[in-house]
């Protein structure tokens, strides 16, 4: 309930650790909040991945080769979904502006913001993905394959998204927060649905999973300087 | 400790003020007047650090200050418009949370405390969401005794409050500036602060 | 009174509409709009050629033929107007038996015999213990079909 | 007797603490029974031997499903043209029994594909429009759920269970209208059953049992209700001690 | 720029499609200022369908088979992506309750709202898909057939899903937008796609087209009316 | 013509008010008062048949009325906290929008010289995005020129006004009265307005 600061008694130097924490602390309980929240979250992800087939037919060897594309496009377009929720409201409300005029770093803040976004959007989808890729008959090293890959990816996309979301804070134009993000994602779509096609033809992922890796980590350092920037720029 | 020189704004083509020239030193309060549109807000969000003067410097301590100077940042509490209230959570923990964020004391006892000095006891545990106008901007209010900060920015503070708020609110910017805090206040109403140290800017 | 003579007319309004799409809905069921084909539709050149799609009917009895050296069967599917060859590789159901419903999935052939992907047996509505079955099978000796079977196998 | 006295939460809450019980115990009495006749004295079936034996779980939750849908969006209407509390509440009460048995319905229609057709899921329209019926469920609690003003939750799930009360006409129809892999109805109004007496009995038994489980469940499960909800109430508070025995 | 109230000089009684012309020329001018949002909308639908093909891999007997299903999926999920629009600010700025103390009816106010979405957001979506079948290698009967089930089958999805943006009002939960308004889009996304199937197998789309059609009416009449139920609901 | 009896309203489980009776003749005014969070909105939207209350009626013209009335809505021009602008749009679409919504007078002429009146001549063409606080509540209020309806009910309407501004409403409401209007005004400062048609309820 009460933060660090409280709890120690004294007030504690500012800091980018300390801002981030504050952050995930605050963006999680919000998520938690409203509790039917994450189940739907996830149910989305289920009704899609069950919606493409719909759509294509009941060919079962089709699904089999569907698999793993339909499973991360769909991963992908329910991190597309959660995007505009990740600034927007904290802009319009006037939090942005206070995070800014914190003394904690706002890169940090903003690191705790993508953080708890993930946890809250995406790590309940790859906890999910080994089970909805049962049902298009993909085999154990695939789906290991496959969650191992929207660990590393799910997190990249979020990273991605929030610069997208920082930069059309204000326009309410959820498509055009689309536009700019998706060419980031379609790397990280085909190195993803790659990653699993691979194991199915005996290549072995390592290739993939480490350009994922790789995507991941220069994430992790430019997104939140690049998001915070674009903050900057949007509540001046 | 803060002053500035030549503060110019300027939003499209129209230039809403220029030449403000203005010197806070500890105990000063200054209240910004004028006309609606008159640039008022805008003058209190560039002593803030929050937006840019297209002329003009703004200096702390004697030192010019960019937009987010970090300095500046330690010392500023602004309070707007938007509360930075979120919808879902209680009284208590949004008062608790912006503290927090701020580096002020947010434990549950003094949050508590703040929410009954302006006599929100009763809402602690409701969500913003239900709380009226009034009682927005008093949790918006509460967080000034939360965090110390010497410098306050506030954008008609009084508005939507009771008598009895407009009262208190007094009374803090009193208790405030005379423990050598500084203020900067827009109000369209008489919110009752008087006194030597309290100066007068009209923008027109 | 005008405007409950107005409120009247966008009632009106909707019913219309709503009438036009009952005509609409049966005006679809007229035409097949279809799960599977049945034999005489293929055979009437209403089946899609070079794709994939579901054919269904009877398995017509004494039709079925294995293959000595492979998993491959062969049966003719059966409306009772119409009858169209089935070739399938691979586990038939449990419930796969001659004179009893079949939904098979694959493509029609340039011979104009069907390759199965996929075998599904479709069960009629009828239960009833074996000795019951054997009865009535001994009464409608020489029929075509059961007479109970007809509502299912009739579609 | 003036029957709208039941009407109101205060008066309704004894009563189904009452009848509870009874629809409990015949609930239980009706299982017994039909698993009896379904798991011994019923024969094999003549085509799918032992496998039909599903039948006496599926058929009758997949009736309830449909059922209960019914049930649940009549109570929603009542609750939004008489602005009738009570009503809503039943509707919330029967939402996640309707949707427990929608899913068990699903299961064993797919653990029967499995034997008897050869798959466990094809696409077909009774079976897709199951799974509606399923997503209409999650859809109408998740709705509930996320609007934390109960009088406001009452009413917009009220709307969308009757937009979704299309669908149902749409599952049962469906193997009528669409030539489906699904089979048609073995028992109907219109005609004779094309089923065994012993299984029919057993079928129906079961079917039974699972109506007065509904019952019981949702009789007690709005009383759970009625107390949330009514807490500030008066009464709330009497009938608390008297369930502590202080009286 | 004035209503017609002003050109005719006189005040006009109120009415249903005096209503429902307001909101259709308000929402329209709204989504033209921002000159940029109907390309926007255009190229997110256009970003996905190339976007699945890649998830899935370039083979073209796979993607000829994809083709009707990935188009139809695509155009829902658009529609989907701009349904939180439709209603949320209007909630936010005051703008509904005004609505709905207005003399003209709310349902007809709403139809109009509803008819502007589709005109920005639907219509656009129609026009294109022909020259985005071609891609898939779809002939010219399918692509007619594509057209015209879109046509049909993108206002009904305005329409359903402009109740679930109703119900949801205030609730800034996307996902839980979506989890109510996907079971009733399965319909129409099955006949859409089945249509275009059916007319390359050579079948003739009548019945799929009817029950769009059928499908159009029935939302025609009954969704402006629940989704001015769930407006007053949320606005009490 | 607009009376109450007996109105409550409840929220959550706390009852705000019960009990109140009020009525408006052509020429009346009602000037709700009391502490923040007494139930002044609440009330307000009561009136205006936006809410509904628990107990008690509401009666326009002798004729009892639901939430949404048609005959109720037909009467009456409600402004609360949302100014109902869309940031895209500018100042005169906005108010010619709004206007024409409620059936009102809505030619370019007749907007424009609303806009003036308001002394918003220069920010005619402005997207509402770029207005001051004031400038937004002053487009509000400039609907009651355009829309002629009996009963005004204006929430806070003083708030974010200048000195000009609340003395332009002042004027503004005296002629409303005069002519036969009526009017609900919950406010927390004086605005000015009195007379013998003028009536207070307080609310606690
Ligand atoms: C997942 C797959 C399945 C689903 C979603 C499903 C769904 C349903 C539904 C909704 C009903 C009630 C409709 C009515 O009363 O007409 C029903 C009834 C029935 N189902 Fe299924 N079912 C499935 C699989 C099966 C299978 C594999 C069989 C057996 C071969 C089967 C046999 C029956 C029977 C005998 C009835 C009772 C029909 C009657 O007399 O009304 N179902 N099913
Ligand atoms: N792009 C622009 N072009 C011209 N004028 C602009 C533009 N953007 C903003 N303005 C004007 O700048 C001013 C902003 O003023 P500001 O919000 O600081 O006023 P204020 O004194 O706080 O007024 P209030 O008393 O209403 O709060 C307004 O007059 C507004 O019309
Ligand atoms: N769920 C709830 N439980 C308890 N109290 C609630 C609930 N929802 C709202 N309230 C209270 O109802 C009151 C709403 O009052 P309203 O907005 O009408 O006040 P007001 O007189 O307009 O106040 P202000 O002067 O601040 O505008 C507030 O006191 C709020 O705390
Ligand atoms: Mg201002
Ligand atoms: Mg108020």
């Amino acid at each position: 309930m009460t933060a660090a600061a409280g709890e120690l008694g004294g007030i504690p130097a500012p800091g980018a650790w300390r801002g981030a924490a504050w952050a995930v602390r605050r963006d999680l309980r919000l998520a938690l909040r409203s509790k039917a929240e994450l189940g739907v979250q996830l149910l989305f992800y289920v009704i899609v991945v069950t919606l493409i087939p719909l759509g294509v037919g009941p060919d079962p060897a089709l699904l089999r080769a569907l698999g793993p594309g339909v499973l991360w496009v769909a991963a992908l377009l329910a991190s597309l979904l959660a995007l505009p929720r990740l600034f927007a409201t904290d802009f319009a409300d006037g939090t942005l502006e206070q995070m800014a005029l914190s003394p904690h770093p706002l890169p940090g803040l903003i690191s705790g913001k993508i953080a708890a976004h993930w946890l809250a959007t995406g790590l309940p989808l790859v906890a999910a993905s080994p089970l909805l890729g049962l049902q298009f008959g993909l085999g154990d090293d695939e789906l290991v394959v496959l969650a191992l890959g929207l660990l590393l990816g799910t997190p990249t996309l979020s990273l991605l998204g929030a610069v997208g979301a920082a930069l059309t804070l204000g326009l309410r134009n959820g498509a055009l927060l689309a536009l700019l993000v998706l060419p980031l994602y379609v790397p990280v779509l085909i190195f993803g649905a790659g990653a699993v096609d691979a194991v199915r033809t005996g290549m072995g992922a390592a290739a993939e999973l480490s350009l994922l890796g790789a995507g991941l980590l220069t994430a992790l350092v430019g997104a939140p300087l690049a998001a915070a920037a674009a903050v900057r720029i949007a509540i001046d | 400790m803060l002053e500035s020189k030549q503060l110019a704004a300027q939003r499209g083509a129209a230039t809403l003020f220029s030449g403000v020239d203005f010197k806070l030193a500890p105990g000063d309060a200054l209240l910004v007047t004028g006309a609606n549109g008159s640039g008022k807000t805008t003058l209190l969000r560039i002593a803030a650090g929050l937006s840019h003067a297209v002329r003009g410097t703004l200096s702390w301590r004697g030192a010019a200050v960019a937009p987010l100077d970090p300095e500046l940042r330690a010392a500023v509490m602004y309070i707007g418009h938007a509360a930075a209230l979120k919808d879902e959570l209680t009284a208590e923990e949004n008062l608790a949370s912006l503290a927090s964020l701020h580096n002020g004391v947010a434990t549950s006892d003094a949050v508590r405390g703040a929410l009954a000095s302006w006599s929100l006891e009763r809402q602690r545990a409701l969500p913003s969401r239900a709380l009226s106008m009034g009682q927005r901007r008093r949790i918006g209010l509460a967080r000034l005794t939360l965090v110390p900060r010497p410098l306050w920015i506030l954008d008609e503070p009084a508005a939507a409050l009771d008598t009895a708020g407009v009262a208190l609110l007094c009374d803090m910017l009193g208790a405030h500036l005379a423990q050598g805090g500084m203020a900067i206040i827009a109000t369209h109403q008489d919110i009752g602060l008087s006194g030597p140290s309290v100066r007068g800017l009209t923008l027109s | 009174m005008k405007a409950r003579t107005r409120r009247l007319g966008w009632i009106a309004g909707g019913l219309v509409l709503l009438g036009v799409a009952t005509a609409l809905v049966l005006n679809a069921f007229q035409s097949n709009l279809v799960f599977f084909f049945t034999p005489s539709q293929v055979a009437a050149n209403e089946a899609p050629h070079g794709r994939a799609f579901r054919i269904g009917g009877m398995v017509e009895a004494g039709s079925l033929t294995r293959d000595s050296d492979s998993l491959t069967v062969h049966f003719r599917v059966t409306d009772t107007a119409r009858t169209i060859p089935v070739s399938y590789t691979g586990l038939l159901p449990d419930l796969f038996k001659e004179g009893k419903g079949v939904v098979a999935q694959g493509t029609l052939g340039p011979d104009g015999s069907f390759h199965a992907t996929e075998v599904l047996a479709k069960h009629d509505a009828n239960y009833m213990p074996p000795q019951a079955q054997a009865a009535i099978d001994k009464a409608k000796k020489g029929m075509t079909m059961p007479s109970l079977h007809e509502r299912s196998s009739g579609q | 007797m003036n029957w709208f006295r039941f009407a109101s939460p205060a008066s309704f809450y004894p009563l189904a603490g009452r009848l509870a019980p009874w629809f409990g115990g015949g609930a239980a009495g009706f299982a017994a029974a039909g698993l009896y006749i379904g798991l011994i004295a019923a024969p094999t079936d003549a085509t799918q031997g032992d496998a039909y034996r599903i039948i006496f779980v599926h058929v009758a939750t997949a009736w309830m499903s449909m059922f209960i849908y019914l049930v649940m969006a009549f109570w929603c209407a009542v609750s939004l043209m008489f602005n009738a509390r009570l009503a809503a509440m039943m509707a919330q009460a029967l939402a996640p029994t309707g949707a427990l048995f929608t899913a068990l319905a699903l299961v064993t229609g797919a653990l029967w594909g499995k034997p008897t057709w050869g798959t466990y899921w094809a696409w077909d329209a009774r079976m897709t429009s199951e799974l509606i019926l399923l997503f209409l469920y999650f859809g109408y609690m998740a709705l509930r759920q996320a609007i934390d003003e109960p009088r406001r939750a009452d009413r917009a799930s009220a709307v969308l269970a009757l937009v979704g009360a299309i669908n149902v006409p749409i599952i049962y129809f469906s193997v009528k209208w669409w030539n489906t892999l699904h089979q048609e109805a073995s028992v109907s109004l219109t005609s004779a059953p094309t089923m065994a007496a012993v299984m029919l009995t057993g079928m129906l038994l079961l079917a039974l049992a699972a109506w007065f489980y509904s019952i019981a469940i949702a009789l007690t499960r709005v009383r759970a209700i009625i107390l949330e909800r009514e807490r500030h109430a008066g009464w709330v508070g009497e009938a608390a001690l008297a369930v502590r025995g202080v009286r």
